[in-house]
């Protein structure tokens, strides 16, 4: 157990630790105080960083907000509007082309494709940095002036591209399929019946409609960018819940690891919540709460 | 009376289904109980048809699915053969109620499973019911095919079903439910699906083989005139409830009920000279959850009193072969 | 001697309509060649890799790192100086033992829980569908990654790992199956027939969703491997296994993005595309097409 | 000048097996004013007909010839933009899929609105009164405008769509099997609504079902397809008391009668035949049981027997023999080729 703890603390400041962790007890009794902690709000110290594990994760969060949602909304609106375009384009060989190189994007390694941008775009074009989220000794007043200032704007690009180039394989895919059933369906039918024009049926009518479960599968995106995120924060260095849950793990930092796994899901869980508001409130048919 | 008479016997049966969303708290309380069937009785001498007729969502697939021990019973019993169906839970008691009575299904595109060949689909009774050889059992499914008049059977055992039409379908899906021999058949809307030139032969299939094999059977069906066809007694159905019933010529002859006289009236005339009735009903079936007190037809009825929206009516005999439910017209 | 021909029969047309399928089908085809293509590379690429992956390659002497690519050492070397090309051919064998035993798994334990949660509405189907959900609401990386910490760095334990997690996507879509499949009537008719539960779940709806849980297991196999290459990569995997996910592991933290290796770069995350988009191949990237009908049915 | 006139009309779909000849070459003419009932089983190539008129067909059916001439015009030659200005102005649909055919997203005021206010056909103000007016016309509480297409019971949900079909007075409306997922009662109370608006707006109408006797009290005129061809038209009386095909009098022995109770149902052996490779000569001779050898070399035409009724069969001439051996079980029981 002592192996975790800093070899530079005293014998007297070990014992101390020691006890205050229940390290000194067997490792069942361990994890029990630790959940009964959990319940307490404390999360524990971070044996690395010898700091309250909350006060280190709370510090990243937004970063790792940010670069997820800014992702997310990247990927869902070239998703859905590339969906439109293969639909619309349907039998054609761009939609070939353009479902298969979705499927690449899918299929490549995320970590991947951030090496390659990162090995072209920044250290050999120079256009962005390479690592982290701010330059050296810059400080922020606020986390608005920090989202609102062009330099981190130009450190969260990078990480952002990649995260969504995988991210929107899945909104797009869906979205496509989606508009192709929604095409047999007997409303769209009606609609053109009616004398509408093909653009105001494609869009009033089946994207509209096609619109509906890609934002249900936007929990199941969320689910990607919450693990991607582990991936490519540590790729670009992003200061975020991924790199310290990587980190904490592979210095066996065991409060900071849980702490950070407890809070990655938390912001999953309600990721998914605020989605399945999202959908009721796209979909007459679902009342809010029911 | 000979005791042994009757090969079904129904007495205040009533299914209720909870349409609570919440998970935990299932119970059938008021505002959240979907009343299915509330509170049908009646009996079926052996070797006779009843016809349970009705709209879409009266409780008469329901009704077909109790009588087949499908669904438990909320409330009341059921006889089957003198044998207290809703209170067996005797295995043997209940595979040999398998073999007895049997079920013909709506859409027979979805009756057979679509990855058996005709002749492993007809197998399946056999092989949980039969215990004679393998040779006997394939004797047994030729013979089945034979009788429902495909023929050769040798032709139909190695098809799949998406290889038959929906007529041929139907007769496979009559040939299983016969196949273990039963005494009992039910027949939910059995051609509703089939395109009218079919129709004509399955239903005389069905009549010719039920008089063969002495079956007593019951039609569900919306059709009044499939009824008239086919089956001896009718029970009008709405709301979970029996209305009306009795021989089928006196029922459809001598409506009593102002329901069954709106069915009746509602069906389009195929003699274009004669011009069918303005509809008398007004609105639309209530919902099912939380009805209020009195006849179920209330708000509907064009000729109901004070009394009908205050006391529920019984079902009172009016003559030998006539039961009704009504406060106005049984007088 | 009828039913033995009748089987033999069976499976002649088996494969005759499996190759009908793989014929019509030029996605499935390319995913399967791109399949085989590995597999036979798995199997003899180590009769053929010109150096062995862990060896520091000297030549009079000196090590030869940071080679670039030239006719010797086809993509060059490592900075420790071994070869990148023999890397890469070992490399296929761990991803398609991961790619496998997890789609096994995933496959098996999906469909088990997606038939009984959907055959038994009551209580046990409830209990499966709350683990089921409770499965969605663990984050998949992040717990591969603690759990593959705790348990020790090896293949198995990242198989493990994933397993415990991964079948909850077959599970669901298979319950959802199940629940249209339950209603129709045949099964029921088998209910009529007097078939227990166990005999209708196994021989009557089985057969009904079995394809849908191979192309599942055809999807998890990508993402299996996938999931291996980004453990490899944030340093969690098999150190006594070259992976391709491990390469680029060591090109990362070795410099090599700035120093433009792209010889060391490029070639693995090929390999795992390759891979990843041959099982998508089979499936039809179906994942997308089948998404939609999964939470209607709730 | 007729309303509409159909001149040998052929739609066709592509597919693997080959090339469907799905309406292979139909002709009628339906007057301003009168409804057209056309009947026929599944299959026969009655909604693909109608489809075919209005243009809103399936990816791989084509018109594979004839003339459709509305108004005097062929609508055939006219551009996907011409028929636009046509569609719902001048002809519009009551599908039989109500439930399915509005936009499940928006309010069924919205519907009203988006054609009225197409191409500033009327301000929105206007609009919203034209659709109460509607709503009224049909039996419906304006109130429910403004509710969503889910909220609304199957019958209520026809209604709307009927009050929707006559937003723009049309010329012809065609109705695709309009009552059939509906319950008996709602169903006459449906077709009541259509009779009574069809006089009071002098509007056309085509019919299509399954069902003879929703045709016998809605429609002057009738026209029974079979296989892709008109097998018999004329006046409802003539179709359904006088008929003068085989296929026609088959069916009415297939139809159960609810004010008929002695009359036994006959079945017509066989199933229609598959339309990749129609049989040579008349379609329905496979199933026939008077046909003869002529019968499935010669295609037979509709000729004319009395003043508007035609019938397709080559043995016209002996109609009345074959009509009366037609009530006669034995005579179906023939086996089938």
């Amino acid at each position: 157990m002592a192996a975790y703890i800093d070899p530079t603390f005293t014998q007297e400041q070990q014992q101390i630790l020691m006890q205050q962790f229940g390290l000194d007890k067997p490792l069942w009794q361990q994890y029990l105080i630790y959940v009964y902690n959990l319940f307490q709000g404390k999360l524990g110290d971070s044996f690395f960083f010898r700091a309250p594990v909350i006060e280190i994760i709370l510090k990243v969060l937004p970063n790792t907000i940010y670069l997820m949602l800014g992702s997310l909304i990247l990927a869902y609106v070239t998703g859905i509007l590339g969906g439109v375009f293969l639909a619309w384009k349907r039998g054609s060989s761009t939609e070939t082309v353009g479902t298969v190189f979705t499927l690449f994007t899918r299929a490549a390694p995320q970590f991947w494709v951030g090496m390659i941008l990162l090995a072209v775009f920044s250290f050999k074009l120079g256009w962005f940095p390479s690592a982290g989220a701010s330059p050296a000794g810059v400080v922020y007043s606020s986390e608005l002036e920090k989202l609102t200032s062009f330099v981190f704007l130009r450190y969260l690009f990078l990480p952002m591209l990649t995260l969504a180039i995988y991210l929107m394989g899945l909104p797009l895919l869906l979205m496509r399929t989606n508009m192709l059933d929604v095409m047999g369906e007997a409303y769209v039918d009606m609609a053109r019946m009616r004398g509408l024009s093909e653009k105001r049926v494609m869009l009033k009518y089946v994207a509209r409609n096609a619109a509906l479960p890609v934002v249900t599968a936007m929990a199941v995106g969320i689910g990607y960018a919450m693990g991607g995120n582990v991936v490519i924060e540590t790729v670009f260095s992003w200061p975020g819940l991924g790199r310290i849950l990587v980190k904490a793990v592979s210095s066996s930092d065991y409060p900071l690891a849980q702490g950070a796994f407890i809070l990655i899901a938390a912001v999953m869980v309600f990721m998914n919540f605020v989605a399945d508001i999202l959908y009721s409130l796209l979909d007459p048919r679902v009342k809010v709460g029911g | 009376m000979d005791k042994n008479r009757y090969l079904v016997k129904v007495k205040k049966l009533k299914k209720y289904f909870s349409v609570s969303h919440n998970l935990f708290r299932q119970s059938l309380e008021k505002g959240n109980t979907l009343k299915a069937i509330d509170g049908i009785s009646f009996k079926i001498a052996r070797g006779n048809s009843l016809g349970l007729a009705g709209e879409s969502g009266c409780g008469k697939t329901t009704t077909g699915k109790m009588l087949l021990k499908l669904y438990e019973p909320t409330e009341g019993t059921y006889f089957f053969n003198d044998i207290d169906m809703t209170h067996t839970y005797d295995k043997k008691v209940i595979k040999f109620f398998r073999k007895q009575a049997q079920l013909m299904f709506q859409n027979p595109f979805e009756a057979i499973n679509p990855r058996f060949t005709i002749g492993r689909a007809l197998m399946e009774p056999l092989i949980i019911q039969h215990n004679g050889s393998d040779k006997e059992k394939e004797d047994l499914v030729k013979h089945i095919l034979n009788k429902v008049n495909l023929q050769p059977a040798k032709n139909y055992l190695e098809k799949y079903p998406h290889q038959l039409s929906g007529g041929q379908l139907q007769r496979v899906v009559l040939a299983r439910a016969l196949i273990t021999e039963p005494i009992f058949l039910v027949a939910d809307e059995p051609v509703s699906m089939l395109d009218v030139s079919i129709r004509a032969g399955v239903l005389n299939l069905m009549k010719r083989i039920s008089n063969e094999m002495k079956l007593t059977t019951v039609y569900i069906s919306h059709d009044l005139a499939l009824i008239r066809y086919m089956c001896h007694e009718i029970a009008i159905m709405y709301l979970g409830k029996i209305v009306e019933k009795g021989l089928t010529e006196e029922v459809i002859k001598n409506p009593c009920h102002p329901y069954t006289r709106a069915l009746i009236a509602a069906v389009p005339n195929s003699d274009p000279e004669i011009k069918s009735e303005e509809p008398k009903i007004k609105n639309y079936v209530p919902s099912p959850i939380d009805l209020p007190p009195g006849c179920i037809f209330q708000n509907r009825c064009p000729i109901a009193t004070e009394i009908c929206f205050k006391v529920e009516p019984k079902m009172k005999k009016i003559n030998e072969n006539h039961w009704l439910a009504c406060h106005i017209n049984q007088k | 001697m009828e039913s033995k021909d009748s089987t033999f029969i069976s499976i002649k047309r088996g494969m005759i309509s499996m190759i009908c399928f793989f014929k019509r089908d030029k996605f499935a085809m390319t995913g399967a060649i791109i399949y085989i293509f590995f597999i036979l590379v798995a199997i003899f690429g180590p009769l053929f890799a010109p150096y062995d992956p862990f060896m520091m390659v000297k030549e009079n002497g000196k090590l030869m790192f940071n080679q670039a690519p030239s006719v010797k050492y086809l993509l060059g070397t490592t900075n420790m100086g071994r070869d990148i090309f023999s890397q890469l051919i070992y490399g296929a064998r761990p991803a398609l033992i991961v790619g496998f035993t997890a789609a096994f798994f995933v496959m098996v334990i999906g469909t088990l829980v997606g038939l009984f949660a959907g055959y038994y509405r009551g209580r046990l189907g409830n209990i499966l569908m709350r683990l089921t959900d409770v499965a969605f609401g663990i984050p998949f990386i992040p717990f591969v990654i603690v759990l593959v910490a705790f348990l020790g760095p090896s293949i198995w334990n990242i198989v493990l790992s994933m397993a415990l997690l991964l079948w909850r996507d077959t599970a669901r879509v298979i319950r959802s199956q199940v629940l249209t499949v339950r209603k129709r009537s045949f099964v029921e008719a088998a209910r009529v027939s007097g078939a227990s539960d166990l005999r209708i779940i196994l021989v009557h709806i089985t057969p009904n969703i079995l394809p849908l849980s191979f192309l599942y297991g055809s999807l998890a196999m990508g993402w299996a491997i996938l999931t291996e290459a980004a453990v490899s990569f944030l340093g969690f995997g098999d150190p006594k296994a070259i992976s391709w996910g491990y390469m680029l592991h060591d090109a990362y933290v070795s410099q090599a993005l700035s120093r433009g290796s792209f010889g060391w770069i490029i070639p693995p995350g090929i390999c795992i595309m390759l891979m990843v988009m041959a099982g998508f191949y089979i499936g039809r990237g179906s994942e997308e097409i089948l998404f939609p009908r999964l939470r209607k049915i709730d | 000048m007729s309303l509409l006139e159909i001149q040998d009309f052929k739609v066709y779909y592509r597919s693997f097996a080959g090339i469907t000849h799905a309406v292979d070459g139909i002709s009628f003419t339906l007057e301003a004013g009168q409804s057209l009932g056309l009947v026929g089983e599944s299959g026969c190539g009655k909604t693909t007909a109608v489809r075919g008129i209005t243009r809103i067909m399936d990816k791989n059916a084509f018109i594979a010839g004839g003339k459709v001439i509305f108004n005097g015009e062929d609508l055939i030659g006219f551009s996907e933009d011409h028929m636009r200005t046509i569609r719902w102005k001048d002809i519009s649909l009551i599908p039989q899929a109500a439930m399915d055919s509005l936009n499940p997203v928006y309010p069924v005021i919205d519907a009203f609105n988006e054609i009225l206010t197409l191409k500033g056909r009327m301000d929105l103000y206007s609009a919203k009164r034209r659709a109460k007016e509607l709503f009224l016309m049909v039996g419906l509480d304006p109130k429910r405008l403004h509710d969503y297409p889910h909220e609304f019971s199957g019958g209520m949900k026809q209604r709307a769509i009927i009050a929707l079909a006559l937003t723009l007075n049309p010329k012809l409306i065609i109705a695709d099997e309009p009552v059939t997922a509906l319950d008996v009662i709602v169903q006459n109370q449906i077709l009541t609504e259509i009779k009574r608006l069809r006089k009071k707006l002098k509007v056309s109408l085509i019919m299509i079902t399954h069902d003879i006797s929703v045709v016998a009290q809605t429609c002057d005129i009738v026209a029974v397809m079979y296989a892709g061809k008109l097998v018999e038209k004329g006046t409802a009386v003539d179709i359904l008391k006088n008929a003068a095909h085989p296929y026609t009098l088959g069916l009415e022995n297939a139809f159960p009668n609810l004010n008929n109770s002695g009359k036994k149902l006959i079945a017509i052996g066989g199933s229609p035949p598959d339309l990749v490779d129609p049989p040579k000569g008349c379609r329905f001779a496979p199933r026939c049981p008077f046909r003869i050898k002529d019968c499935q070399q010669r295609e037979p035409v509709l000729k004319e027997i009395n003043s508007g009724h035609y019938s397709a069969c080559i043995r016209l001439d002996e109609i009345e023999k074959i009509r009366t051996k037609s009530k006669e079980a034995k005579t179906w029981i023939k086996t089938v080729t």
